[in-house]
């Protein structure tokens, strides 16, 4: 099982990665995931997560095959 | 409904027109038309911005303003729209986003264009990198609120 | 400021496209334009409408659309303003008013072309006259307020 | 004394005249030079007057060389 895992922006400056790939046994919360691939660096507050390109709760379940994104605030228009 | 990202610098109002122009079976049917263009500024919580650069998500820019007009056509009588961002570099002046919308009766085509641009700002995942004068690099931390006065 | 009075048709986005043109020195001051166009339908309370007349009052359909403007530069801080109406025949599909302001933050813009837009349709000195399909013609007897839904 | 007044759109096909002239020795109110110019015909509920090109109230006053104007709710835009 594996999830893929990417980073924007300034958030991406800071981990010092645009992509991460998780191997996993059974579905992880995304915080968790943040954890196990940033053991050293807790998350920023604003940050925000997307699974599958949908808006998703730090607490929500990712799972196999799942494109997991982290990103500051959007600054965008 | 479009959507559209573009690399490369447009004329808002030529895009407007020609889009416009395309919706002959719209003609005599919208009474109105709301438009929002958005500008590069040369400057930025007081210093001097050369050039910026725009990153997107890919897919999911896309997937989030779709919603955002669905939402808009959900509360609204909307008869067509049209969305336009610019990506990667741009310069000062340059237009870096047009929302579009055409209604029967202006007050819709006025809520829902500022609807949609409110939502683009709050929810569609671009970033700002600015270049200031001195060379320096640096994020743009998060979008004001458009709803509320905001000091020059 | 500027504000017109047209006799004949013209193309909204041209004509922003042309006085943006020339606003050379507000490129990259100005973060945010706000517009709106409204544009003549071929329907109106149920009935086709073939042609229209725009009746108005020379001389105190400017004083007061100056008046207008200049309210809503008090209000908000506008870098510059176009207001364009149609006077005379028009036909369906025509634009009869084009509303365009350039500001620094979004907020603004939104906020004073609305404004301009809704005291232009209940002050400015303008008054249509429908040439309905069957040949009718009868007077149009008041606007609608542009913040309220309105019946399709 | 002389103050010329106008009939625009609707109000000047019910009136049947685009303008007219008084004469007046004195100030008079609006609804009152009204009266006078249209004495078979009570001004409609929603008119609307203005004075030199301003909007005034019905019952200002208007004076020599003014130039009054009678209009329905207008309809641009």
């Amino acid at each position: 099982m594996s999830i893929k895992v990417r980073y924007f922006a300034s958030l991406k400056d800071s981990v010092g990665r645009g992509e991460d790939e998780l191997h996993v046994s059974d579905p992880l919360a995304v915080h968790a995931v943040w954890q196990r691939l940033n053991p050293d660096f807790a998350m920023p507050d604003a940050v925000l997560a997307a699974v599958n390109m949908d808006y998703v709760a730090l607490d929500a379940l990712v799972t196999d095959g799942d494109v997991l994104a982290f990103f500051p605030p959007v600054t965008g228009g | 409904m479009s959507i559209k990202l573009c690399e490369q610098a447009f004329d808002p109002w030529r895009e407007i027109a020609s889009y416009q122009a395309g919706l002959a079976s719209l003609a005599g049917k919208y009474g109105a038309t709301g438009v929002f263009v958005g500008s590069m500024r040369d400057f930025n919580r007081g210093d001097g911005v050369k050039s910026m650069f725009l990153e997107h998500y890919p897919g999911m820019t896309e997937k989030q303003l779709q919603h955002i007009v669905e939402q808009a056509q959900a509360q609204w009588p909307i008869l067509e729209s049209l969305v336009m961002h610019r990506v990667g570099w741009v310069k000062p002046d340059d237009a870096l986003v047009v929302v579009a919308v055409w209604s029967a009766q202006r007050g819709d085509a006025f809520d829902a264009s500022r609807f949609i641009m409110e939502n683009l700002k709050s929810r569609a995942p671009f970033w700002k990198k600015e270049v200031l004068a001195s060379g320096a690099e640096r994020w743009v931390e998060k979008n004001t609120d458009g709803y509320q006065r905001q000091p020059g």
